[in-house]
């Protein structure tokens, strides 16, 4: 059988520096998975991307070849002149890029960006495409399809923009599918149902799929061959079952020691002490109004969060589960004053045990300083939240800048010590940030973020991108830091076992609401809510043998319609939050 | 790379978990930033000679008087229209070094022209640091001596002379003092009060915006001709023609930035809005900061280029004004003067040298052009 | 005895159709013979379409100048001679009897009479709505208005009981005032005449607010905008609103002939053209002009000549400008600053500064030497020309500039060789023009390198010309660049108004100028011995009965005006180019371009120019 | 439904802005000492000719330029009845030319077509030049079309406008038997308009749109070459690389899109800015637009008229930037007007 696609002896390089990916060996058969894993900046969205030849200004392909097989055809992508290749990108090579946010047009809407490719080489009219593209949105879990076609990518958060991504590379059914970390902002239900989708037109049309990812519990779920790369080499690479049972490099076992995991064995903990709350958000809603194209139909509202009570004590991590798309991002914003809550909503910060609260919504220039200087946040995006025209030294040293401290030299001396401290080295202060990986981009949002030493750092998904192994080292980092200078944090993630890890207290979102809470011991232990369960069970382990529950995930993920009485809710009736036990809260009708 | 036998390839390379992390020389990290810019500067070429070539030009002005033959007012009355004069090397066949032949006019009565005969039987070799009219280098110290000039009893047009007999190629020297200083002060009025307020505007948004945004709308409804015809009447008579035409230059900066300022409003309005420019404010940037920082260098390939743009229409608008009455006038030279006198048919059909200051004009534009584009390459951080 | 008279071509179709009387009907019972011949000039035939072009979409009032048909008008030889009047009686001055063509019409056909001047006198001139002010100024004698009366058809009597010497020469102007109305039109609009209803509904429809702006609108004997407006102009507005292109036909009921026969004007269609003032220049070198001088400039000539050489189908003449100077320079006496004011009225300030010009070399710089440098003064075609005044302090002499400045008592000077003025300022003198001449620029360039030499710096300061002219009234401007007198061919009759501070349009005297226009309401009364002599000769010229006092007067007056040099003259008799097409015949090879007395091509008479059939 | 609000909310804020306007430009053209009737009696004057002088008394009277000038400005805008009532702009009077003797709205209406089509001429040659070109520069930064397309806008950029026309004019008529000047053959002036009509035209907007167009079109080109270039290396693009656009399709949507923000902001200029640009243009050109209309207004101080025309680009200006302010937001969905924190 001859593979879909084969990559012989790969080199690519930027500028006139060494070769950043070498000597790179693999090859895919259609209907296949092929999952690249490695270390953060090892090379795979470079190797990715040199398969459609979309690579930075500066960079070449050094050596080596890629060919394509199709139809009994084979073409050699290196060497492909631009118009056919035009032909084979989005057609029969379509590619999910990692970082999702800045990879779509912020001026054109969802719908229309993605429909274009079934305009493009499927010559669809405009109605069939919406069709066609209102279903596989429909597929990838967006809950308004709708809303999704007719939205700004600003409008949608992180998780759904990711789904409008691997959307517009699947409507046009391509024969080979390159994602690059499809899933790294979505929740493990959506994941799930995700991953599944994929499966399934790979079982309809044959589509060949090469996964970048960094969850070893997606490789053992999906995976057919593996790919080990670490440093632009390849370290091991061959079918998944027995790489997987066995590893034989030492970087793959390492790797896969580093994978954390849901404690199998859960103790019930005992709920938190909430004497010296650092962070307090009092009935926190937000509602946003979505711009419609036409100048009679009136906007839509969307209710991001619905009335959220959280406190964090100090020196504690809470952590914040939830569905993509359920608020989380919107309730950290808000906790930091990046935004403004509904009227009624309240969020106090304690700066020191004893001192008044401070509203954070409401503050004086002194106390604005202060609180800007003590609370800190990691972007979900980090790619948008830094500066595309400042250097990575410039990003670091800036909030020093900002508050007047220390010197120019001191805070160079900081900021190559911080890049070291997330694994990053020095000589990567000079460069500008696109020209990091995905991960190394999360990385430097890190280290800006701890810059100032701060009290409170708010990290959305600060993980998300990293590989298990880089990802220990910064979980380390910070229970350091946190155990350290008594810091605390408000930790937003989807993967169960990094909040397992980390985590004082658990709350799960869902459509905006807090539907249950507790410290991670007693959630794993005793998981009340049916989205909690489900959650748990689509967590994917890195273990072929124990593959993700599908029906729970199903039965919990599905619209809250379809929940048990007890836990049922709509747009207007909302169960309250009550506590089942102490420190175990669920909404649900008592 | 060995198979292993379930069909698996490990790489056999030494691993090394704990490969060292190479450092950065300490020299470049220590680099300010502007030395990082002149290093990428460097590499591009056309803008780097362009720079050289401005560099140059402006080192000159203060000399303009020494490198020109003769004065800018100096009239030959004997030598109205004389075309250009070459400067030759060999004289039947001999080097004698550079010299020109005299030349001698007489009027054609017939079609209204001088028509110019040159001597070749007497070769006059140029003087160098000779004596001419006085000038003053660098506008202050009074000297006499030129770099070269004609010899006793001839002429040396380089690129011709006008209607008045006066030396095309030493007023465009002297022009350049004017042409390439003045106008760049409105360019510069115009790009603090554009940048500044399309900013706040754009920036601040809301009720400031709402302001700024009817002061340019005033400002642009009302048109600039009623404002010049009241200029010309109002200016005390006293004046210098080049105060006046300072003064000009103001006032065209002046009315000529909410063209700018909008369109960095409109800018700042859509990039305020980006993520990165939220955790500035969220890590307490001051809005100065952002402004200047985050926001100012996304837009600076459009402000460079404008700038550069704004270069022509400053040198040449007085040619505009003097429809009106206004802008530079005799005795002070500049490239405008030059070719406002110039504006007729005769000058390009008969007397096609006396459009030169044409050349200087566009070759000026256009190595700002290039600058222009060397120094936003560099700034750009997806050039390499 | 009528020549035998011919139909013309153009108006044939009428003819036939019975639309237009036939030639002899349309003629006045005498016509106004010409004698080409006695002229030297070609007899010509009908035909043609002459293309010319103005500048501004006013400048079509030009076909009244250069029809120049007018009651009296000047001959060649600058003689009033009769023309739409069939003769003219003058009694001393005082008592005009007017005598018009029996069976002249207008060219709707109606017939111009004597009404058609009572219409004027008494419904327009004398009609406090039409005229807020009253009959033009003209008319008045010391406050005193003519009497006017209508003894029959064709005659009309303008009498005073002083003299109003220069009653003739102003209706011979090239922009006469019209003392006479196409009544029969005009009282359809006349509130007095017409029927309320109509006229209420004529106002209405051409939107303006009463009658009487109707009337004015519609009575625009010189504007000539108004196409249904009857004419005596040899050629009558063909196309109504103001176009690009505006035509002019033949008038059918024109009251001169040549001696075959030939109603006048010879050319049936005048095209002309409203062009940018810059394009002129180049238009005419492609060609597309039959006859043109406005517009053109000595600098053109060059280019003209190119085109010619190039195969244009026309030649350039060079006709000498009217005005008594070209450039002149008019330091003002008035001028507000009183150092400044007595520095200017020091004569010998003046004597110098005219002595500091090198005249010589701007005619030779701006105009190939063809014109006449020299001081303000009348031209050699005017009998008052005496070589002697053009002379006067007019020769380059700047060691005698220096003696007089110096002996004026600017003996004073700035290390960079500037006079300093009595109080200690720099002597900067700051001449003001309209900017709309380059030859000003470069003679006041020249200028200035001659006068740094006698320890004045000029500063040159072009405005706008409206600009100008109001600061020199009121006396903001210390001098001003302006053209000499408009009329440099004076003849006894000529009023010398303009020689005398009678008038602030003389820009070295606006306000003694004022004060006289407003009956000393305004400005200031002349105070130098002068101007005060000025002042007593133009009212001797105007008390004179013969031309030997008028000329006694205008003769003393230019000696005063010499020696003064209030206005300091540079060069006259600046060539002016006219383009001539190769066919186009009788157009002078050597006239006079002047504005009043001549009309530009006016005098010249362009009715009698035709179009050859070919080379 | 916001953008409808908006734009309501915008059409209000114009209006305002417009008196304030109105009360600005009547100051201003009565700034200059004197005015129309009493320069026109001093020149009538000076050439010795009081033949018009009774005219223009009458016309004085006629038009209450012998009231207080706040009277004058209320008379003229309508809130205030003149010696024949009320008869201002707001009653769609626009008063009474004296330098042309007829209505101002007979006078604009003429050069207004002629403006505008000039006008239209030249923004859609800016636009078709500058758009293709500054995105092909862009495309292929430091090729020769780049470095071509730069010389030639600069050429007509560092040549004065009308040493330019003269020379488009001079040579074209010598070797392409182009007309000189003016908008149509004058045989065709006041004809309907018919094929050959069209014809002339065409052949004689090609100079003028030409001179007044290449400052614009070089200008724009240059500036969204820049901010293209800027937009090249966004990650957007890529995105769009990898669907397999055409390189055209994918540039005019997607940076183009992003590019061009700034010039919609500027749209609102676009118009005024070519008629009063085009004014000098215009007069040298002989062109019968509504400019050189404006300067001999100006100069004359003929008020009504001028004021009219300024009123009028005014009111162009308004509407432009209410329009570019309208398209902003429809363009840029990111873009909200709200202050810092609201
Ligand atoms: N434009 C660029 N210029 C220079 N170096 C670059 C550029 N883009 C990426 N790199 C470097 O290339 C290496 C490989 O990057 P790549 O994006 O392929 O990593 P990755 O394996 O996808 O990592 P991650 O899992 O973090 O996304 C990184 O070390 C990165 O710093
Ligand atoms: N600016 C906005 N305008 C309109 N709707 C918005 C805006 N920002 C967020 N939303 C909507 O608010 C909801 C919550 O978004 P949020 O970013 O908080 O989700 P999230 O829980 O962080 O999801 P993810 O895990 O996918 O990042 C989403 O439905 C999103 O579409
Ligand atoms: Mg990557
Ligand atoms: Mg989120």
């Amino acid at each position: 059988m001859t593979p879909l696609l084969s990559v012989e002896n790969l080199s690519v390089g930027f500028g006139k520096d060494e070769a950043i990916v070498r000597d790179v060996n693999f090859s895919l058969n259609p209907g296949e998975t092929l999952a690249l894993v490695g270390e953060s900046g090892s090379g795979k969205t470079v190797t990715c991307r040199a398969i459609l030849r979309i690579l930075p200004r500066n960079a070449q392909i050094r050596s080596g070849t890629i060919t394509l097989h199709r139809d009994g055809q084979s073409l050699n992508l290196t060497s492909l002149g631009e118009r056919q290749l035009r032909d084979v990108r989005g057609n029969q090579v379509s590619m999910i890029f990692q970082e999702p946010m800045r990879s779509l047009s912020p001026l054109h809407r969802i719908g229309n960006q993605v429909s274009e490719v079934l305009w493009l080489h499927r010559d669809a009219s405009e109605s069939n495409a919406k069709r066609q593209v209102l279903d596989t949105f429909e597929r990838v879990g967006f809950p308004d399809p709708e809303r999704a076609y007719r939205s700004y990518p600003f409008e949608l958060s992180g998780g759904m923009r990711q789904r409008a991504m691997i959307a517009m590379a699947m409507v046009a059914k391509p024969d080979l599918l390159i994602a690059d970390e499809p899933t790294t902002a979505l929740d493990v239900t959506t994941q799930a149902q995700v991953l599944g989708l994929i499966k399934d037109l790979q079982r309809e049309t044959g589509m060949g799929l090469i996964l970048v990812t960094h969850d070893l519990g997606v490789v053992a779920n999906t995976a057919e061959q593996v790919v080990v790369m670490h440093r632009g080499r390849v370290m091991e690479s061959g079918p998944a079952e027995p790489l997987l049972r066995s590893p034989a490099h030492p970087y793959t076992k390492q790797l896969f020691n580093a994978a954390p995991s849901i404690p199998a064995e859960a103790k019930p903990a005992p709920p938190l002490q909430e004497d010296d709350l650092i962070l307090q958000m009092k009935g926190v809603s937000k509602t946003y109004s979505m711009r419609s194209g036409s100048a009679w139909r009136s906007d839509t509202l969307i209710h991001a969060c619905r009335g959220i009570d959280l406190n964090l004590p100090r020196g504690k991590t809470l952590a914040i589960v939830g569905e993509s798309g359920s608020g989380k991002t919107t309730a950290a914003r808000i906790a930091l004053g990046a935004e403004a809550p509904d009227p009624g909503g309240q969020v106090l910060f304690r700066p020191d045990p004893n001192g008044a609260p401070i509203t954070v919504h409401d503050m004086t220039r002194a106390q604005r300083t202060a609180f800007q200087r003590a609370a800190q946040m990691v972007f979900q995006d980090p790619y948008s939240s830094l500066s595309p025209r400042m250097r990575v030294l410039d990003a670091l040293t800036e909030p020093l800048e900002i508050h007047g401290i220390g010197t120019r030299s001191e805070r160079r001396e900081r900021a190559a010590a911080m890049l070291q401290q997330v694994g990053l080295s020095g000589d990567m202060l000079q460069r500008y940030p696109h020209a990091f990986s995905g991960g190394q981009r999360q990385r430097l949002s890190i280290a800006r973020a701890m810059m100032l030493n701060p009290s409170l750092i708010v990290c959305d998904e600060p993980t998300s991108a990293l590989d298990v192994s880089v990802q220990e080292q910064i979980l380390t980092l910070l229970e350091d830091i946190r155990d350290r200078m008594n810091l605390s944090y408000l930790f937003i993630s989807h993967d169960l076992a990094v909040v397992a890890r980390i985590a004082d207290e658990v709350a799960v979102m869902r459509q905006g609401l807090v539907v249950e809470q507790a410290p991670p011991g007693t959630l794993f232990y005793n998981p009340k809510h049916p989205y909690t369960k489900a959650l748990i069970a689509a967590q994917p382990t890195p273990d072929i043998d124990r593959p993700i529950d599908l029906r729970l995930v199903a039965l919990g993920a599905g619209s809250p319609e379809s929940w048990p009485d007890a836990f049922r809710f709509s747009q207007t009736v909302v169960p309250s939050l009550t506590e089942l036990e102490p420190g175990h809260k669920v909404r649900c009708h008592v | 790379m060995t198979q292993l036998p379930d069909g698996r390839y490990v790489d056999d390379a030494p691993y090394d978990a704990q490969a060292s992390i190479q450092q950065l020389e300490r020299r470049d990290l220590d680099a300010p930033n502007w030395l990082l810019i002149w290093r990428k500067f460097r590499q591009h070429k056309l803008g780097l000679y362009s720079g050289i070539f401005l560099l140059l030009s402006y080192l000159m002005l203060p000399f303009a008087g020494f490198i020109a033959p003769y004065t800018p007012n100096e009239r030959l009355s004997e030598h109205l229209y004389a075309p250009p004069q070459g400067v030759n090397f060999f004289h039947d066949g001999a080097f004698i070094g550079p010299f020109v032949y005299p030349i001698v006019a007489e009027a054609d009565m017939e079609t209204f022209q001088w028509k110019f005969v040159a001597d070749e039987s007497r070769p006059m070799p140029l003087k160098f640091f000779c004596e001419g009219g006085t000038h003053h280098l660098a506008g202050l110290i009074a000297s006499d001596t030129h770099l070269f000039c004609a010899p006793p009893g001839a002429t040396l047009f380089l690129w011709g002379a006008d209607r008045l007999g006066r030396d095309v190629f030493s007023r465009i020297l002297y022009g350049a003092q004017l042409s390439l200083t003045v106008g760049l002060i409105g360019i510069t009025v115009s790009f603090v009060l554009g940048i500044s307020f399309g900013s706040i505007a754009g920036y601040f948004g809301g009720r400031i915006d709402w302001m700024i945004n009817r002061v340019i709308e005033i400002l642009r409804s009302l048109p600039e001709l009623p404002l010049w015809l009241a200029l010309s009447a109002a200016v005390p008579s006293n004046w210098g023609p080049v105060s006046v035409f300072f003064i000009i230059s103001v006032i065209l900066g002046i009315l000529d930035w909410p063209g700018l300022a909008r369109s960095v409003r409109a800018k700042f309005l859509s990039l305020r809005e980006e993520e990165y420019v939220r955790a500035a404010e969220m890590m307490g940037a001051s809005s100065s900061r952002v402004i200047r920082k985050h926001l100012l260098p996304n837009f600076m390939s459009h402000l460079i280029a404008s700038a550069t743009l704004s270069i022509p229409a400053m040198i040449l608008g007085e040619t505009a004004l003097s429809f009106l009455g206004l802008g530079l006038r005799a005795p002070a030279v500049s490239w405008g003067v030059m070719l406002n006198d110039a504006q007729n048919l005769a000058s390009i059909e008969i007397y096609p040298w006396t459009a030169i200051p044409m050349l200087p004009i566009i070759v000026i534009v256009l190595t700002f052009n290039f600058f222009g584009d060397g120094l936003r390459d560099s700034l750009d951080p997806y050039e390499s | 005895a009528l020549p035998p008279l011919q139909e013309s071509s153009f108006w044939q179709d009428e003819v036939t159709s019975g639309d237009l009387p036939a030639v002899a009907d349309r003629l006045p019972d005498a016509p106004l013979i010409v004698d080409l011949a006695a002229k030297g000039r070609e007899m010509g035939h009908q035909g043609g379409t002459l293309r010319t072009m103005v500048t501004r979409s006013k400048d079509i009032r030009q076909m009244v100048v250069y029809g120049y048909a007018r009651l009296v008008g000047y001959d060649e030889q600058y003689n009033l001679t009769p023309d739409l009047l069939e003769s003219v009686e003058n009694e001393n001055n005082r008592k005009f009897t007017l005598h018009l063509r029996p069976g002249h019409k207008w060219s709707d056909g109606v017939p111009f009479t004597s009404a058609d001047f009572a219409y004027w006198w008494q419904d327009v001139a004398n009609n406090p709505e039409l005229s807020p002010a009253g009959p033009p100024d003209f008319l008045r004698i010391d406050g005193e208005l003519p009497q006017v009366s209508f003894p029959d058809d064709t005659t009309v009597v303008y009498q005073w009981s002083a003299p109003n010497p220069s009653f003739l020469q102003t209706l011979a102007q090239a922009r006469p005032p019209f003392i006479f109305r196409p009544a029969h039109f005009l009282k359809q609009y006349h509130v007095k005449y017409a029927d309320p209803a109509t006229l209420a509904e004529a106002v209405e429809e051409a939107r303006v607010k009463s009658w009487a702006a109707l009337h004015n609108k519609l009575d625009n004997m010189y504007k000539y905008d108004n196409s249904a407006l009857p004419t005596l102009q040899p050629w009558m507005n063909a196309t109504s609103g103001k176009k690009i292109r505006q035509l002019f036909v033949r008038n059918p009921y024109y009251h001169r002939i040549d001696t075959n026969g030939l109603q006048l004007p010879y050319i049936d269609v005048i095209e002309m053209e409203i062009v940018a003032g810059g394009l002129v220049a180049a238009k005419a070198n492609a060609g597309e002009t039959d006859l043109q001088g406005r517009g053109l400039d000595f600098r053109d000539i060059s280019i003209l000549r190119k085109g010619e050489a190039d195969g244009g189908n026309y030649r350039t003449l060079l006709w000498p400008t009217g005005v008594a100077s070209q450039i002149a320079i008019y330091p003002n006496l008035n001028y507000n600053d009183p150092v400044w004011r007595d520095v200017l009225r020091d004569v010998r300030v003046r004597r110098a500064l005219s002595l500091g010009i090198d005249r010589a070399t701007i005619n030779r710089a701006l105009y190939f030497k063809l014109a006449k440098p020299g001081a303000m003064t009348v031209l050699p075609k005017s009998p008052f020309f005496d070589p002697a005044l053009r002379d006067a302090w007019a020769a380059y002499d700047p060691e005698q500039a220096n003696a007089l400045l110096d002996a004026a008592g600017l003996d004073k000077r700035q290390g960079n060789g500037v006079r300093l003025l009595p109080d200690g300022r720099p002597m900067e003198l700051t001449i003001e023009t309209a900017g709309e001449r380059q030859e000003v620029e470069n003679a006041l360039q020249i200028i200035t390198d001659t006068w740094r030499e006698i320890g004045v710096r000029l500063v040159m300061r072009p405005l706008d010309r409206d600009i100008l002219r109001n600061r020199v009234y009121s006396g903001n401007s210390m001098a001003s660049v302006w053209y000499g007198w408009d009329n440099g061919i004076p003849q006894p009759y000529t009023s010398p108004d303009y020689l005398a501070p009678r008038q602030q349009e003389f820009l070295a005297w606006p306000k003694w100028g004022q004060y006289y226009q407003t009956d000393g309401e305004a400005g200031e009364a002349p105070d130098i011995e002068p101007a005060l002599r000025l002042m007593r000769l133009a009212h001797d010229w105007d008390q004179a009965s013969t031309d030997e006092a008028r000329s006694t007067a205008w003769r003393e007056m230019l000696k005063i005006h010499a020696d003064q040099v209030f206005g300091i003259g540079i060069l006259a008799e600046a060539p002016q180019p006219i383009v001539v097409n190769k066919r186009l015949r009788n157009v002078p090879e050597k006239g006079l371009w002047a504005w009043d007395p001549g009309a530009h091509f006016g005098i010249h008479r362009p009715d009698e120019f035709f179009f050859a059939d070919d080379d | 439904m916001l953008i409808l609000r908006y734009a309501i909310y915008r059409f209000a804020t114009m209006l305002l802005t417009l008196l304030v306007v109105s009360v600005m430009v009547f100051v201003i053209i009565n700034l200059p000492p004197g005015d129309y009737l009493s320069n026109q009696i001093a020149e009538l004057r000076a050439s010795g000719q009081d033949a018009g002088v009774a005219k223009a008394e009458f016309l004085r009277k006629e038009y209450a330029l012998d009231r207080q000038l706040w009277e004058q400005y209320m008379i003229w805008v309508g809130f205030m009845p003149g010696p024949n009532g009320f008869a201002g702009l707001v009653q769609g009077n626009f008063g009474w030319s004296f330098e042309f003797d007829r209505p101002v709205s007979e006078i604009v209406g003429e050069s207004l077509w002629l403006t505008v089509l000039v006008n239209l001429a030249a923004v859609l040659f800016v636009y078709m030049v500058a758009l293709p070109l500054g995105v092909l520069a862009a495309a292929k930064s430091k090729t020769w079309v780049d470095y071509t397309s730069a010389f030639v806008g600069y050429l007509g950029l560092a040549t004065p406008n009308f040493l330019l026309a003269l020379i488009l004019f001079y040579y074209g008529h010598k070797y392409f038997d182009l007309p000189i000047g003016g908008l149509m053959d004058p045989a065709y002036e006041g004809q309907p308009m018919g094929w050959d009509k069209a014809r002339s035209i065409l052949i004689h907007l090609i100079v003028p749109t030409f001179v007044i167009g290449t400052s614009g079109a070089s200008a724009m080109m240059q500036r969204l070459r820049a901010n293209m270039l800027d937009e090249l290396g966004k990650p957007y693009v890529e995105t769009a690389i990898a669907k397999g656009m055409s390189p055209s399709r994918m540039l005019t949507k997607y940076p183009l899109r992003v590019a061009f923000n700034p010039f919609v902001a500027d749209i609102g200029n676009l118009l005024p800015a070519m008629v009063s640009g085009s004014v000098l243009v215009s007069v040298v050109l002989g062109l019968q637009t509504i400019g050189p209309t404006l300067l001999t207004a100006l100069k004359t101080q003929d008020q009504f008229l001028s004021a009219f025309v300024l009123m009028f680009v005014a009111l162009l200006t308004l509407m432009g930037t209410m329009i570019s302010d309208v398209l902003l937001v429809l363009l840029d969905p990111r873009i909200r007007y709200a202050g810092r924190d609201a």
